[in-house]
């Protein structure tokens, strides 16, 4: 609702609200996640629309009551189009003194917080390194600040249940959400069957969650005049109709690629390395094993590309995940593949870097990486996720680009939309069309580099055929034979002809579109992966202020769209943003002779929208 | 493949490929070419559904001089590539073949994991002690004092011993074969495939250009048999022209030493019965060395237990039993709502 | 450093950085941290000379808690970089600190070499059979059917053993810890701290998230003596509250057994001698395994031969004792010509 | 000589040549190798300029006989200046069938033949694929063919040393060295000289090969007439004044960067594991321990670069050299190099790519790699290595940036320049400039990532040294303190000021020099590496025809020299030539914005002066 005048309401009316961002933060033992993404179910089941946004720390358990221990979590929801997690939250919950301090910076001035009071005793304090209790001087005074003694209240409430302390602490976050459903008018039925479910075994946990949650929302309820509290509406969003759930990056994905392989007809085979981001594509693979998916947990990310690469020959799809560094591995492997031209989808769950940089945080920089990143003439193509629900349908896409074309196929997705949710209208698999695979079969004249004229893709002659035995490897093959080749013109040849495989299928992508706007203009907004909520955002306010600027969103990073130089060079000028120092913008330029205008952003966080609409705003040279 | 086929034996020319061979004249690597295509022919193999896997090196140059599907893939990488194909497809029959670099050096990790997990692969480790195809520097299995172009003044490196690594590993298979020995290679390498699971079989070769010989002190056809013990599971270690030398356990010593029948009141009671199953015994059996103990050749140890390839897709048959696979199901698992 | 510097004993204490520590509450971690600044302050190491190399994990974040100079490296290859410190400069104390995923999945390769060189340092792995810095996945300790998020119907791998393994790679110093156990602890670490070559020690290190109690057969306090057995090189392979358990070598079976003193005619003398520089003893003591058999700690294996920095560096030493560095000459060497 | 009417001179005559292409080409097991390097030395000891390529086959020792076991050394050598190895041979020696078929393809038209007829037998042209003898048919009959049975006259001429069948053959190659001195007047004493140092311990051996030598020598005395042979006179050329030797490209470079650390006064300590082209690099330093070198052969490319990161931890100066695939091994653990910020000289000897590719073979395709194949932004100085003497010059400059600025620096070089000779005047070490490096010391104020606010370099403290104990790792780093940290605005800082760090160090190189040519104009030929030969050639020749074009060659790849923008924007057009799809073409573009030609060569062969020549006249549209 960024925008909206949130705070100023009157009394005990249920204010309506377009939109809202949330924030969740306490200690990592307190449950913040659980809490926002039980919240997340809710607004999402009643309609509204949402992108969410995990924040947690890198450590697995920090010690209690630190900075560093803070995880948060941020919803925007809304009856309007939600595209990012929201710049700035309207309303900060807070479980303790530590993510206060971690988080009050970036409260949008004027905004709500809710506190739990009884944690800011003195051990808190110091611990996050508060000399001074904040409450107890005036550096709040700009918000509205709700102190509840929540701590208190949970226990109290819980009381009946018998639990010790600890696990009647653990209650809090179920109290805190009680009050938040109260104060958006959300229901607690489904959060009630979880709970029950999650500790069936233990039913006293089950009771006593449930009746802190109640006793929150009773909270509300009784508490409303005396803390000057109030209830807001936010309404459903009107979506396109059919049956929706809600799907973070890294679920979409590794759904999107099983079900390319099953478009295939081929039997899915991931090697992989666990790595932050990128593990849970690996967990979730894993646990598909009634499609035939086959998981290998490699020694490494070199074996894990290695295996991949071996499915691929022997007739499967071979897939490997990983980020950055692990995908910097890969590099050595990635060129046989090339050379051998075996199908392969490599995914890389982009996160800061260099080197181990903030493993949890994002960042798109692995674009020179998976475009340049490799020795020899290597050319390979490369799509990108541009937010949670993507994923699907580039996922189906690389797989019918690898299989086609005989390539390996790069994806790159990042840190942030990988554990961000977004509501998904879920598609029908009947409604793809399948591209079954034809394997070679046929003896007559057949060499392992025989080529599809049409589309240079080889063939692929799998083990286990008759007749067809022949070797394949990393030294130059020649064109008509197969075998190995020193020849100086025949290297040329292949050389040429792998360049011309790849830069054809450009021919196969779609035209690119305007995400948003005009065919030429003023300006236009570039930008790939998970920046196009934030753009999306920006150039729809820039465009609803009467601004002429238009946003262009890349799926295909290499080869580039055939009509994208065209597009480009129809605007007076363009701004490429992304989230490293300028690569896409590097890239861009080499190709087109353009002189783009760089918005970088190297925080290991997402875009603003308002970053966004600030650069608008510049390069109209601030008239609009 | 549903047809009936008639199935012809083939013989070893059948496995050649129109390929040159590329390698030295006199290199070892032409005799176990020879021995493998041997060992194919006695077990029936069959080309389409065979495939041999190798890293980089002269030795790793094999796949192109065998019919059957081959892959030379990068430098110390096959057990992962082996390891996909046999995952994909665990029906084909999967060679891997590399050398003392190749499999030991930048390769070591891999093999660990490919012997630890137990794929189902045959191992074929060509021991030349040198790094061959890049014209001679030491390996990890050379012996120390060694002068090589990155060693001239003589390799400080203390060498490794394959089959003791094996053993580390926790592999479940380990032989050990001699180029030349024509006779006897071909019968270790069947064996080899016979069992499930992965068998790794180390073979002196010569590399008659940089490191000629390295092996003469055992592999002089002249003093083979005092100098090579070859294992038969369930026999006595007893070995020699006159078949009189023996192996045996010396408790105070807590370690192997060579006993002559008839001295010393040495009878034949004396001499260690090899038993396969053994690790204990394989540890022991892998680390002896010449020229204080004989070569150790033959089946070391061989103690099956279920493949990795097996387990795989057991596990993903046991589930798809008792889950169906319905994507769109899978889509709508969870929560989800109904906009209309 | 020329300057004679009083030298104060520093104490554990000493040893602490400024860092807030940031493993889970309860994690074994701090019970080893705090048992190694004790082999620290014990043995009288200097801070300054003192280096600790790490790779990527939990446990690797230890370098930033120990106020010697430190590198938190990259997954997996902390070996190379501590080889690069070691030739360098001999004179450094480097330790190694690695995890069961760090050191023998993915660095398994540069372990092995690390060890099989033998390069002077002291190789801390710390086992806690899982991979807990990335939300615990299976690693390659981990036990075969354990559910993770990566193997949700049980994990289908072998698991390796770290001091087998050790053992295969050629390691001339292999240890194990528990790291709870503070009274033997510093005291193993201390005798890797003198060992000159590459001292390998396994910690048994509870991962209270993940793989919680993993040990416990064997580590909880109540039944200790019983379950488990601390080495004493020279002495009889005695344990047990009681002080009755033995572990025997039967010569039939070709494997140790525990056997109780004083049963089946069983006296002192059939007990086993721990001879630390016995491999073959070492391959079966590392082998044995809970509960049929104690968790053998202490010091299993030790062994020294010169170690690689030092080889390295004499070779070095010796080059130019009969060869001046004259850098103009060099450049001059072999056919040159004038033109003037 | 190309160009020159080679065949037209007077019968008896002494023949004045301003330069001649020989190529020497037989078996692999023909000792061409030595034949080559020995008459190469010759020729250098007498003061011509000269330039070698020796071009041997993949395998260690191919099957006698077959063309993939074709060995060739190919010299060009002049009065005038030399700098590539010559487009086409005037001379080529010609030792089996083999030979004649693979190189006979590349004569100049009208070029002389010298060929073994003795080796013409039917078991040699059918492993060469000739189903008829060459020599019987007229298909060189556009050649001076000199028939000469030279084993059969080898043989002879050893025939009282008694030496074996074999043995007396491996003296073919010293006859036919012998008759190649007769005919370019160069005297034999070295030669002599170098064969009984060679074969000191089996004298006979040492005295047969002098006979053949002598005999080859004598047969041109004698059959002058009848073989209708000629002699040839190349002079001296007119270099500057000095002590010279013959150096190819890998031991200038190893040299320089041992020079470099000397200067720096650093323990050099390389990580390296062998690779062709790159292991002579390992070897030569392998062999300079009195210098205090530490070579480590690691156990793979992981290592190698961990070890040499570990070196310069320690303080001592990091090294590792590799080739593409091992370069792409060494990607990850760079990035922790840069986001370190410790000093590294990481040497990429290039060949031919993708892959495993034609690892014998040269090309220039890892420049992508070098600038931009890491994930995260993780900027590195590039440099470039342009003939066989440059890199003692590169090496220097590498380990003076990389020690100043606290960096990684890579080296480019390739498999061409690695193996070919030039000879080179003899530096004195004493006219460099040391760089003794400063280590810290003081420990007020110190954290590890204190900078120089000049040069933006980190400090570095050694190990050992008191009261600086740190710790430093790949998790990004406070600005101010040096600790973890996961701050946005901080990362931003790093990320910012790790690019500002490399950028500025264009500041610190020298501008660029046009290489030949003038500053503006209507062409110019950008390059980079071993072409420079090539296209200094071509230009220079293209001057003389009085056309308008220069040629300017870079050794700065990254940052690339701050006055280039402006340099090649003052031409009308640029020429971007090189051995590999266009990646410095690509490079340029995105920087400067600037339409380039790009002249792409990837067949693993060098360019030839004679490709860039018509490139040069086509881009002036045929017009001088
Ligand atoms: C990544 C990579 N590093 C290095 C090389 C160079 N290389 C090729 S083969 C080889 C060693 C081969 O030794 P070994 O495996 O013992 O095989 P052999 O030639 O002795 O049979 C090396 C270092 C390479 N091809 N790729
Ligand atoms: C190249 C690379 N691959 C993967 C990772 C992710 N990763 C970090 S730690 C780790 C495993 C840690 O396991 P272990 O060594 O057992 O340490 P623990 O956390 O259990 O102490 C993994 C897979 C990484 N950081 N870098
Ligand atoms: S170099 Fe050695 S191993 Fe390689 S082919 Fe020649 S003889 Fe065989
Ligand atoms: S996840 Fe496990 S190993 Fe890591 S800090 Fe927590 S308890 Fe320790
Ligand atoms: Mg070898
Ligand atoms: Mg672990």
């Amino acid at each position: 609702m960024s925008g909206q005048p949130f705070m100023k309401i009157q009394n005990s009316a249920i204010q309506e609200l377009d939109s809202v961002v949330v924030r969740f933060a306490g200690d990592s033992g307190d449950g913040m996640q659980l809490t926002g993404s039980q919240f997340s179910v809710v607004t999402a089941l009643e309609g509204s629309d949402l992108s969410t946004f995990p924040d947690f720390p890198a450590e697995i358990r920090a010690p209690v009551g630190t900075t560093f221990g803070v995880s948060a979590f941020q919803i925007n929801f809304g009856s309007v189009e939600i595209s990012t997690a929201g710049d700035e939250p309207d309303v900060l919950v807070i479980m303790n003194p530590a993510a206060l301090k971690v988080n009050i910076g970036n409260l949008r001035k004027g905004g709500l917080i809710i506190l739990d009071e009884g944690s800011f005793n003195i051990k808190n304090l110091k611990k996050a390194g508060y000399e001074i209790n904040p409450l107890d001087d005036d550096s709040l005074s700009q918000y509205d600040v709700k102190r509840i003694d929540i701590t208190k209240m949970t226990v109290e409430a819980v009381k009946e249940f018998g639990l010790g302390n600890k696990d009647a602490l653990r209650c809090k976050n179920m109290w805190t959400l009680g009050l938040l459903l109260w104060m958006f008018g959300r229901k607690r039925q489904t959060i009630i069957e979880s709970l029950e479910q999650k500790f069936a075994s233990k039913p006293e946990l089950a009771e006593a969650n449930i009746a802190a949650l109640n006793a929150g929302h009773a909270f509300g309820e009784t508490a409303e005049m005396s803390y000057a509290l109030h209830r807001y509406h936010v309404n459903r969003y009107k979506e396109e109709a059919g049956t929706y759930r809600t799907v973070n990056g890294n679920q979409s994905l590794s759904w999107g690629i099983l079900a390319g392989s099953q478009l295939a007809g081929l039997k899915l085979v991931l090697g992989s390395y666990p790595i932050t981001p990128a593990s849970p594509l690996l967990h979730t693979l894993s646990g598909l094993k009634e499609f035939g998916v086959v998981t290998f947990q490699a020694e490494d990310e070199i074996a894990a590309i290695c295996a991949a690469i071996g499915a691929s020959f022997a007739g499967g799809l071979g897939m490997t995940t990983s980020s950055g560094p692990g995908i910097a591995l890969k590099t050595e492997a990635l060129g046989l593949a090339i050379s051998t031209e075996l199908p392969l989808i490599v995914v890389d769950i982009q996160r800061a870097g260099p080197s181990t940089g903030l493993p949890t945080k994002t960042e798109q920089s692995d674009l020179y990486q998976a475009v340049w990143g490799r020795n020899g003439d290597a050319p390979l193509v490369v799509l990108s996720v541009s937010n949670s629900t993507d994923g699907f349908d580039v996922g189906i896409e690389a797989v019918r680009i690898a299989t086609k074309y005989m390539t390996p196929v790069m994806i790159l997705s990042d840190g942030y939309i990988a554990n961000a949710s977004e509501p998904w209208r879920i598609p029908d698999i009947n409604d793809y069309e399948p591209f079954p695979v034809k394997f070679h079969k046929d003896p007559e004249g057949f060499h392992p580099f025989l080529r599809n004229t049409e589309t240079l893709a080889r063939v692929w002659a799998k083990p286990g055929t008759e007749g067809l035995m022949h070797r394949i490897g990393g030294i130059e093959k020649d064109y008509n034979s197969g075998h190995i080749s020193y020849d100086a013109v025949n290297h040329q040849k292949m050389t040429d002809v792998r360049k011309a495989k790849i830069d054809n299928i450009a021919n196969d992508f779609p035209l690119q579109k305007v995400s948003l706007g005009t065919e030429g203009g003023k300006l236009a907004v570039v930008g790939w992966g998970s920046t196009s909520g934030a753009i999306h955002q920006a150039v729809k306010r820039a465009r609803n202020d009467g601004m002429d600027v238009s946003h262009i969103h890349l799926r295909h990073i290499w080869p580039l769209p055939r009509n994208l130089e065209e597009l480009l060079k129809s605007y007076d000028k363009v701004i490429v943003a992304e989230m490293n120092a300028g690569q896409l913008n590097t890239l861009l330029r080499s190709q087109y002779l353009l002189d783009t205008t760089l918005l970088s952003k190297v925080t290991g966080q997402p875009f603003k929208i308002q970053e966004i609409t600030d650069a608008i705003i510049e390069n109209l040279g601030g008239i609009k | 493949m549903n047809k009936p086929v008639e199935i012809t034996k083939l013989s070893p020319k059948d496995f050649e490929t129109d390929q040159e061979v590329r390698w030295c004249p006199g290199c070892g690597d032409y005799a176990i070419l020879k021995g493998v295509q041997m060992a194919l022919a006695n077990t029936g193999a069959r080309p389409e559904n065979t495939v041999f896997v190798s890293g980089i090196g002269c030795s790793s140059r094999f796949p192109y001089y065998i019919s059957t599907y081959g892959f030379h893939t990068i430098h110390g990488r096959a057990p992962g590539f082996a390891t996909g194909i046999k995952l994909t497809n665990p029906d084909l029959d999967v060679w891997l073949v590399t050398g003392d670099g190749d499999g030991l050096s930048i390769g070591g990790n891999h093999m660990l994991h490919v012997l630890r997990r137990n794929v189902d692969l045959q191992i074929m480790l060509f021991n030349n002690e040198i790094y061959g195809l890049t014209k001679g520097q030491y390996s990890p299995t050379s012996r120390p004092g060694l002068k090589t172009p990155s060693s001239p003044y003589g390799s400080v490196d203390a060498p490794l011993s394959p089959c003791v690594f094996a053993l580390g590993a926790g592999a479940r298979f380990v032989a050990r074969g001699i180029d030349t020995s024509l006779k006897e290679l071909p019968i270790t390498l069947a064996r080899a495939k016979e069992h499930k699971g992965a068998s790794f079989v180390e073979i002196y070769q010569n590399c008659i250009v940089y490191n000629d010989n390295v092996f003469g002190e055992f592999t002089e056809k002249k003093t083979a048999q005092d100098t090579q013990i070859h294992l038969k599971d369930g026999e006595r270690m007893i070995f020699g022209k006159d078949i009189k030398k023996g192996l045996r356990f010396n408790q105070d010593k807590f370690a192997l030493e060579v006993v002559i029948l008839g001295e010393n009141g040495i009878t034949e009671d004396d001499i260690l019965i090899h038993d396969e199953k053994n690790r204990h015994m394989a540890f022991m059996l892998c680390e002896i060395e010449a020229p204080e103990y004989p070569a150790v050749c033959g089946v070391i140890y061989c103690n099956p237990s279920e493949s990795y390839d097996h387990s795989v897709t057991a596990q993903i048959e046991k589930v798809k039993e008792t889950k169906k696979a319905d994507f769109n199901a899978l889509l709508r698992s969870g929560r989800t709502w109904i906009v209309d």
